[in-house]
């Protein structure tokens, strides 16, 4: 005797721009099948714009109309509220720049099965001229489901597939470099087999945490942990191996080792996308997690972060310094940029105002940070050698006098990286740091003295990094340029929209935060879903 | 008694991570992570099977499915990158270090 | 709401921008706007000078805009006497640098056409300049801790990139050291300043309303560590001065002179406002260490400066020494003292500044900054030595000159600070009184070594100062006789708000009414 | 014991009002001279010698406008003007001690003025030379008329800074250099005391002012406190008037050109110890007091000393700065006896001004003539040729070495007797520096005017134009009678009293004491020794090396031997020390510490060795411990 199983209900409407990446790249594949070669980038590049712009569109008309819903969607499966839709419009608004960086010639290769300088490859670039692969597109348009997928998937499941969901279509990209195509392979595999690795970990924790809780949507759990035994070992270790999946993909130390390696090989605006859209996405995601998922467990997990932050700024720091491939360094500065995030993630915890006063900090933290990275990789795409993009650090020895504006602007970014006031970058390292101690000085709190630490570790590790962005500036303008320097490309008109807007991004925030952090606040007022 | 199952699956997952750590062929590596995920739906199951609901039960499904989709992706990378280098062995890939 | 303080910001910002967008090969342009700019400055400073009521309340001209809302944080400006003074300062200072550092940026040549550093972008120079000049406006008017704490950071960069593209062999090393070591005092105080908000629990960053809200003795003593390490390190204080010789002596000569003149002021300024005022118990408890350190530097400044053989390394230490004076000043507690060292503030961007630019005239025509290689100076350019003279006796606090009056004040005042068992001040006053001494050694042994003796071979290809120059040092040398003599004026401005900032540290401010006492 | 000082009334108009502008001429001249320096070079030595005779007539008017005052109104406070608001205002104070003073300098200052004219008529810099003995007359005469301890102290400094910018005016010579910076370094040395005393004197009593502190103080008081003061500001006096042991610098002073000997090194500036200690003399060293004695030992110590060096220098120049220091030490031993003493202090030092600065030109004159050759050994039988210089030379001589009836009898001998009859030692000490006195000063005139001729083949002696020797004239005048127009009946002392305070009972002259009669015998003795040895024998034309005593007196004591070993050396091997220290120790913590960062990083970053496997092993370490960490939290 069974009863009838009545059909799921989706709200269409709130996932809407889910719907709309998810079917242009659909439709994308259908494009790469059928269309003809020479066809199809001309139906991409505005099917894949559109398709984003539409979804932000989207996103904005949801905040606007302020009716964001207070329920998981999708028979809980998703939560479409208004941390999830400020990172969805973070999101878009980054994939969005980089699609205009991945249009640019010569990024892709031809054709990635070909063996590098065989006959077929050179055959294959002679066809295609310049553009490479147009899958990349609705790869792209994939992975950028995945990541919007990623912050708001209300269950583990969800979250585990929509972590599939991004990163395989990663994976494959990091492979597409048309220059150094072994570093580029040996980006992807790598990539590949640490982040199945890690997914197996992720995947195994849930398992545990189902076992304890015997669900694994999040709220479940916190329901779970409110009445169960919190020191369940089957609880801890599942939360454990969670968090290893989670932390990879943040590239919070011990976990941060593929950063450079993967960052280094793929393609610039790959990595330009992974490096903000990715990092966007999985700290979305840890903050679902901690906050909505083990809300009751945070005596455990912050004395555990805490250390995992520590480690992850220093490490960071300190090993960019001796670094000699730009990329590479961009890469530890984001692995420490990480760190200054999990500092933030900390304070995320206890009373819901408190919660959001962090989650501001986290989002505003986010936004400014992510676009500044993508317009940074932006002009390492424009210095390029005969060989490719330029990337090591003594190719770079006086640039500032061949190509004054473009250092001007690189060194700019540079210094919003190291937060020095003024950039943006300044006010979003003030934001966490601020949200720290504040947790810090709330009554009753035992770590306040811990999160004093914390921030002071924070300060120091900020102190370590200012010194290798500097070095940077200190090569381009204060040394003499050599003599067969690098080519500077004139930029396309999408690369140049792309590092206007950064630029302009990061000086307008530099001078008027308010301008983001009004509406980062508004997002987070309203709360995760619990 | 469920508890064999979930030791078994322990196991399963112990060798399977440390296949990947000690094994070079990339193959192999990946076939390994396979297992890992395996031992994933074993456990599922079980604590389905304990806890006394399905929802263990499917996301075994989902894992399989997503397992699938990642054995696509990673032997179209693996076999790229034996075509190029002429071997599988993941540690012959590390042009990119320090 | 007084518009003025906002304008006399945004005129050098808005000179800036239309120096760095004057077209290519207008070099000479942007040297005149930038000059024309800077004496606008000036002549706005005047007005505000004019229009500020020693009497009236202590901050004026005050101005006050939301910023971020979200983080509590105003565009709050204000000044009052100490902040005015030093705000006139670098309104006078700046143009004579430009004038100074006429043709820094077009390669300098020497007496014999040996080009010492190359041509560099003239505009970016003046425009640098100029946004600097903002903010050292900025950082002394903003009254909102958080907007104080900004100015204070980005400040910096501009003088990064003038040190770094426009210095010596040296530069870029000097550079990122100076950059570093004031980022990571920065950084501290950062964390300082977001304690205090939180601990104050006001919701704001303006300076009046916070004094007094820290009571905790303990959290008093933590934020006070954080704000006093990054203005020791900006003063600097011995043991964190390392840097000041190095980025002094690589910095052109201009460039030097602000940051010695000014810069460095920021950071004794801040000791005064915002150490004394905020955290007067924790100020209190560690008057002591504070000396201690203040006294060392006096002395070792002084001694170290007998022993360098390069002449901007030189002066660079002098001024540790004289930033030693400041710091007892301020921490001495002796409303005489604290005046005292406010003054000092002024007279010693006065008097290092002519020093500065005195010798970095002497280089220029030489292109070496080692003693050693001149001598005899005199013979062939007595103006330049006479200057050279002049300035190097205001180092020495001659007096007469207007750096005497402040040193005197240091020292009498805190001599008779009664602030904390006076025994150790006292002490510490005769201690540093010694330094009257090693400043007649190390000034006029560099003075005889370079301007007298027999002229070397290559000094006789000198020209003596030209209109540029002696334009440059006249004005400075002018205005450190007169307040040698009429430090009134000054003083009359000064006096109240220390006043104040006593009374917020709730030290009895009867150090000068207190005559006929003792015996 | 009670010595009345007359109150200090304020004062405004008149010349007394108006009396800055004795400070105001010389300091104009001085600016318009260095400022339009080109285009006054003609007529700039002119103006120079006109603001100098301006500020004269100026003094004599004030000082006739004070007389016409009652004895106890004679002290006239002139306020200027408001200097740091809340501790001191500048004002003058115009009383019978500062108005001699300025008498002096700017009479003894106008007359060296004139003489250098002629005297630098050949040096291109000549009108530098004027600006800067302006600026010398500026800074004295604030020294002596502040009414306060921060005025005077400027002034201090002023004459100090003239002085080192006279000194070292042949700057080219590096001996002139380092003479002047060293003068300039062991004066500051004084000022070290005179600041620390001014530290004490405005703490203890809140103002540093004469007028207030006369009020505050009751006299004749002493404690602790007054004494430290006392021996502070003896340090500073010290410095300027070059005592022990502060004396190095004088000496090493002559390197300035001879009007500047004579101006500041002999008749003026170097006085500045004694006026100092005579101004305080009220408050800080009352009669009897410690204080007091400290002043009168250096100053018999100093008196010794500056003769028996005086006796080995065959520099004329030399010989007369030594004569100087022993003198002034004079001085000091009379400041160091009370009111008694001061006057004949004050008295000596004003005979001295004159005849010492008679000498000192005529010095001058006579190096005039043999083409800047100061060494007497050169001289010789010079009385016939230069016939004024010598005439005037031997008036000076007569007078310094006490002969009857000249000026140095009446005042040195009222010291000596004051001495003798206060703190007997002393007295007596002062008594054989006056033989000794004898036996150098004779020494010199025999060895310049008597005697063979011992000239360079090239040298053709002649005498001084007129614009030097009239000079030298009134001031061989001034040697002649001031003394007894001073001392007899005690016009002097009575003048002084309402500044200085007057002793219980006068002196009255007494030509036939004992001391005196002693001191008379011994200069004698000197005087007749030195014949012997100088006047009636051949003097060798190159120095014999002497007996041990000679070699001390001519290494001046072995001062700068002292003063290297124990203050220079060690000096350097500090500054050494420091320099490295701060290189390698402060700096090299902070390098160092970049370094260790640094070498961590390239440490660290060889764990990315590149192998996937690595990787993965780090992953799977960190999940272990994360696990392990949750563990550990989860059961504390």
């Amino acid at each position: 005797m069974n009863p009838a199983i009545e059909a799921p209900t989706i709200e269409y409407g709130t996932l809407a721009p889910l719907l709309i990446i998810f079917g242009a790249a659909c439709i994308g594949v259908l494009v790469e099948a059928f269309a003809p070669r020479y066809l199809r980038k001309s139906i991409h590049v505005p099917l894949t714009l559109l398709s984003l712009a539409g979804a932000f569109a989207l996103v904005l008309v949801q905040t606007v109309r302020g009716q964001i819903s207070t329920t998981a969607s999708a028979m809980g499966a998703v939560a479409v509220d208004g941390p999830s839709l400020f990172i969805w419009g973070v999101i878009l608004v980054l994939s969005f720049v980089c699609v205009l960086l991945i249009n640019d010639e010569g990024h892709f290769v031809a054709s990635a099965a070909a063996v590098p300088g065989s006959a077929d490859e050179e055959e294959a670039e002679a066809h295609d001229n310049g553009t490479g692969h147009t899958e990349v597109y609705p790869l792209v348009l994939f992975a950028v489901g995945g990541m919007l997928l990623f912050p708001a998937a209300h269950d583990l499941l969800m979250m585990f597939v929509a972590l599939e969901v991004m990163s395989l279509p990663l994976y494959l990209l990091c492979g597409l470099a048309r220059r150094r195509r072994l570093l580029s392979q040996e980006a992807s595999m790598k990539y590949f087999l640490l982040g199945a690795f890690s997914s197996a970990f992720f995947l195994y924790g849930t398992a545990m945490i189902y076992g304890f809780a015997g669900t694994v949507s999040l709220p479940g759990i916190n329901k779970a942990l409110a009445s169960g035994n919190t020191l369940d070992p089957l609880l801890l270790i599942g939360f454990a191996l969670l968090g290893v999946g989670l932390l990879f993909k943040i590239g919070a130390a011990p976990f941060q080792a593929w950063k450079p390696d993967v960052y280094q090989g793929a393609p610039t605006p790959i990595t330009a996308l992974m490096a903000s859209g990715t990092l966007v996405a999985a700290v979305g995601a840890v903050l679902r997690v901690f906050w909505v998922g083990l809300g009751n467990l945070d005596w455990e997990w912050r004395p555990v972060i805490w250390g995992v932050a520590a480690l992850t700024m220093i490490v960071g720091s300190i090993l960019a310094i001796t670094q000699t491939e730009i990329k590479r360094m961009l890469a530890y500065s984001s692995i420490a940029h990480a760190g200054f995030l999990l500092v933030g993630v900390m304070a995320t915890y206890g009373s819901a105002q408190q919660n959001a006063g962090s989650l501001k900090a986290i989002l505003f933290y986010l936004a400014v940070y992510g676009i500044t990275t993508v317009g940074a990789f932006a002009v390492l795409t424009l210095v390029r050698d005969p060989g490719g993009e330029a990337g090591h650090l003594s190719r770079w020895a006086g640039l500032g006098k061949r190509a004054p504006v473009l250092s001007g602007v690189f060194a700019f970014f540079l210094l919003a990286f190291a937060g020095i006031p003024l950039t943006s970058g300044f006010f979003g390292k003030y934001a966490v740091f601020a949200a720290a101690l504040n947790s810090g000085t709330q009554p009753g709190d035992s770590m306040g003295g811990w999160m004093a630490g914390l921030v002071v570790v924070g300060v120091v590790a900020s102190a370590i990094a200012a010194f290798f962005y500097v070095r940077v500036i200190v090569l381009m303008f204060f040394s003499e340029p050599a003599a067969d320097g690098p080519a500077i490309a004139a930029p396309s008109m999408g690369t140049v929209a792309v590092i206007a807007v950064s630029l302009l991004v990061t000086v307008g925030v530099g001078l008027y935060p308010e301008s983001v952090l009004g509406v980062a606040n508004d997002a987070a007022s309203s709360l995760f879903i619990r | 008694m469920t508890t064999h199952y979930l030791v078994l699956s322990g196991i399963l997952f112990a060798i399977g991570a440390l296949g990947v750590l000690i094994r070079r062929n990339a193959i192999v590596v990946f076939m390994c992570v396979e297992l890992m995920l395996n031992a994933c739906n074993l456990a599922f199951v079980t604590f389905s099977r304990q806890v006394g609901n399905l929802e263990g039960q499917i996301i075994a499904f989902f894992v399989m499915v997503v397992a699938a989709a990642e054995v696509v992706v990673g032997l179209a990378i693996i076999v790229t990158i034996f075509r190029t280098r002429r071997s599988a062995s993941v540690d012959d890939a590390n042009l990119l270090k320090y | 709401m007084s518009p003025w303080l906002p304008i006399l910001m945004a005129v050098p910002v808005v000179g800036a921008i239309v120096v760095a967008l004057l077209p290519k090969g207008s070099d000479k342009l942007a040297k005149q706007v930038a000059l024309l700019v800077s004496l606008l400055v000036l002549v706005l400073t005047g007005v505000v000078a004019a229009g500020f009521k020693p009497s009236g309340e202590r901050f004026q001209f005050v101005a006050e805009y939301n910023w971020i809302p979200s983080f509590g944080v105003k565009f709050g400006v204000g000044v009052d006497g100490v902040a005015l003074v030093l705000i006139a300062l670098s309104a006078v200072l700046v143009p004579i640098v430009i004038l100074a550092s006429w043709h820094d940026a077009d390669g300098v040549k020497t007496a014999d056409g040996t080009l010492i550093t190359p041509k560099r972008s003239v505009k970016t120079y003046f425009s640098l300049l100029l946004v600097l000049e903002a903010m050292m406006i900025g950082v002394f008017a903003a009254t909102d801790i958080f907007l104080f704490y900004v100015f204070f950071e980005a400040m910096l960069i501009p003088m990064y990139f003038m040190i770094g593209s426009y210095g010596g062999a040296q530069r870029s090393y000097a550079a990122v050291k100076f950059l570093l070591y004031s980022l990571f005092g920065g950084l501290l105080m950062l964390v300082a300043v977001i304690g205090l908000y939180f601990v104050a629990g006001k919701q704001t960053f303006m300076f009046p309303e916070l004094v007094g809200a820290i009571q905790d003795p303990v959290t008093q003593k933590w934020l006070f560590a954080g704000f006093f390490i990054a203005f020791a390190i900006k003063a600097p204080l011995w043991p964190v001065h390392t840097w000041l010789p190095d980025a002094a002596a690589q910095a052109p000569a201009g460039a030097a002179v602000l940051l010695v003149g000014v810069l460095d002021k920021v950071g004794t300024f801040g000791m005064l406002r915002f150490c004394l005022e905020l955290f007067p118990d924790a100020a209190k408890a560690f008057t002591m260490p504070i000396v201690v350190l203040a006294v060392i530097s006096i002395i070792y400044g002084a001694i170290v400066a007998i022993g360098q053989t390069d002449m901007k390394r030189l002066i660079a230490y002098t001024s540790i020494s004289h930033f030693g004076f400041i710091v007892l000043g301020v921490f001495a507690m002796s409303s005489v003292a604290q005046s005292g060292a406010a003054l000092y503030m002024v007279n010693h961007g006065f008097a290092t500044g002519a020093l500065f630019l005195a010798a970095g005239f002497l280089i220029a025509r030489r292109g070496s900054p080692f003693i050693a290689d001149y001598g005899g100076v005199q013979k062939v350019a007595p103006l330049l030595a006479g200057f050279f003279l002049v300035a190097g006796l205001a180092g020495l606090s001659l007096p007469g000159l207007s750096s005497f009056v402040s040193e005197f004040m240091v020292m009498i005042g805190t001599y008779s600070s009664q602030a904390h068992g006076s025994g150790a001040l006292t002490v510490a006053a005769i201690i540093s009184a010694v330094a009257v001494i090693l400043a007649a050694v190390y000034i006029l042994w560099m003075v005889q070594r370079t301007m007298n003796g027999p002229t070397a071979e290559p000094v006789k290809a000198f020209k003596d100062l030209n209109a540029r120059e002696v334009w440059v040092l006249a004005p400075l040398v002018a205005l450190i006789i007169g307040f040698g003599f009429f430090p009134k004026p000054l003083l009359d401005v000064i006096n109240p708000s220390v006043q104040q900032t006593l009374t917020n540290v709730k030290v009895p401010t009867s150090t000068i009414a207190e005559k006929g006492t003792g015996q | 014991m009670e010595s009345h000082i007359a109150e200090i009334v304020q004062h405004t108009g008149g010349v007394i009002g108006n009396a800055w502008l004795m400070i105001a001429f010389p300091l104009v001249g001085a600016f318009i001279l260095l400022v339009f320096n080109r285009f006054t070079n003609r007529w700039g030595h002119l103006l120079g010698v006109a603001m100098s005779l301006a500020s004269f007539v100026v003094a004599v008017l004030a000082f006739f406008e004070l007389i016409g005052f009652g004895e106890e109104e004679r002290r006239r406070a002139v306020h200027l003007y408001e200097f740091i608001p809340g501790m001191v205002d500048m004002g003058l104070l115009i009383d019978p001690l500062s108005i001699s003073f300025a008498l002096l300098i700017t009479g003894v200052g106008s007359l060296i003025h004139i003489y250098s004219i002629g005297y630098m008529a050949h040096d291109e810099h000549r009108r530098r030379f004027f600006s800067y003995l302006n600026l010398f007359v500026a800074a004295m005469l604030l020294l002596v008329l502040a009414d306060n301890y921060v005025g005077l102290f400027i002034g201090w400094e002023g004459v100090g800074l003239a002085s080192y910018l006279l000194i070292g005016f042949w700057q080219f010579k590096p001996s002139a250099a380092v003479a002047a910076k060293k003068a300039f370094v062991v004066n500051r040395v004084g000022d070290f005391g005179l600041l620390v005393g001014m530290f004490i004197i405005w703490t203890t009593f809140g103002t540093l002012t004469f007028a207030e502190l006369g009020e505050k103080i009751q006299p004749g008081q002493t404690n602790g406190t007054m004494l430290a003061i006392g021996l502070l500001l003896l340090l500073g006096a010290c410095g300027k008037s070059a005592q022990l042991p502060l004396q190095s610098w004088l000496l090493d002073a002559m390197e300035g050109p001879t009007p500047v000997s004579a101006l500041i090194h002999a008749a003026t500036m170097v006085t500045a110890g004694v006026y100092l200690v005579v101004r305080s003399g009220a408050f800080f060293f009352p009669e009897g007091s410690g204080a007091a004695l400290a002043v009168a030992i250096v100053g018999a110590a100093t008196l010794l000393a500056g003769a028996i060096i005086g006796c080995a220098k065959d520099d004329i120049k030399k010989g007369l700065a030594g004569s100087t220091m022993s003198q002034i030490g004079y001085m000091m031993l009379g400041a160091g006896l009370g009111p008694a003493g001061y006057a004949f202090a004050i008295g000596h030092l004003i005979t001295h001004g004159f005849f010492k600065a008679d000498m000192f030109l005529g010095a001058g004159s006579v190096m005039h003539g043999m083409n800047d050759e100061v060494d007497m050994r050169k001289y010789g039988a010079l009385r016939k040729v230069m016939p004024i210089t010598f005439v005037t030379f031997f008036i000076g001589y007569l007078a310094i070495i006490g002969f009857p009836l000249l000026s140095g009898y009446f005042t040195k001998d009222g010291i000596i007797e004051t001495a003798v009859h206060h703190q007997p030692i002393l007295g007596w000490l002062a008594v054989l520096g006056a033989g000794i006195t004898g036996f150098y000063m004779s020494r010199m005139v025999f060895m310049t005017f008597f005697g063979q001729k011992r000239w360079a083949d090239d040298a053709h002696p002649h005498e001084s134009p007129l614009v030097m020797t009239v000079p030298l004239m009134i001031l061989s005048l001034g040697a002649l009678g001031l003394g007894a127009y001073l001392v007899l009946s005690n016009r002097l002392l009575l003048f002084l009293a309402p500044a200085v305070g007057r002793p219980e009972e006068l002196p009255e002259f007494a030509p036939f004491a004992p001391s005196g009669l002693a001191t008379l015998g011994l200069v004698a003795v000197g005087a007749i020794f030195a014949w012997m040895k100088y006047g009636r024998a051949e003097v060798p034309s190159v120095q014999p090396r002497g007996s041990f005593l000679t070699t001390f007196a001519r290494r001046d004591l072995y001062g700068d031997a002292l003063n290297e070993s124990l203050f220079m050396r060690p000096g350097q091997w500090l500054t050494r020390l420091a320099v490295f220290f701060d290189n390698r120790g402060v700096d090299g913590i902070v390098n160092g510490l970049a370094a260790g960062i640094g070498g961590s990083s390239g440490r660290l970053r060889r764990v990315q060795t590149g192998f996937a496997r690595t990787y993965a092993l780090s992953i799977f370490i960190g999940a272990a411990l994360l696990t392990g960490a949750l563990l550990l939290v989860g059961n504390i």
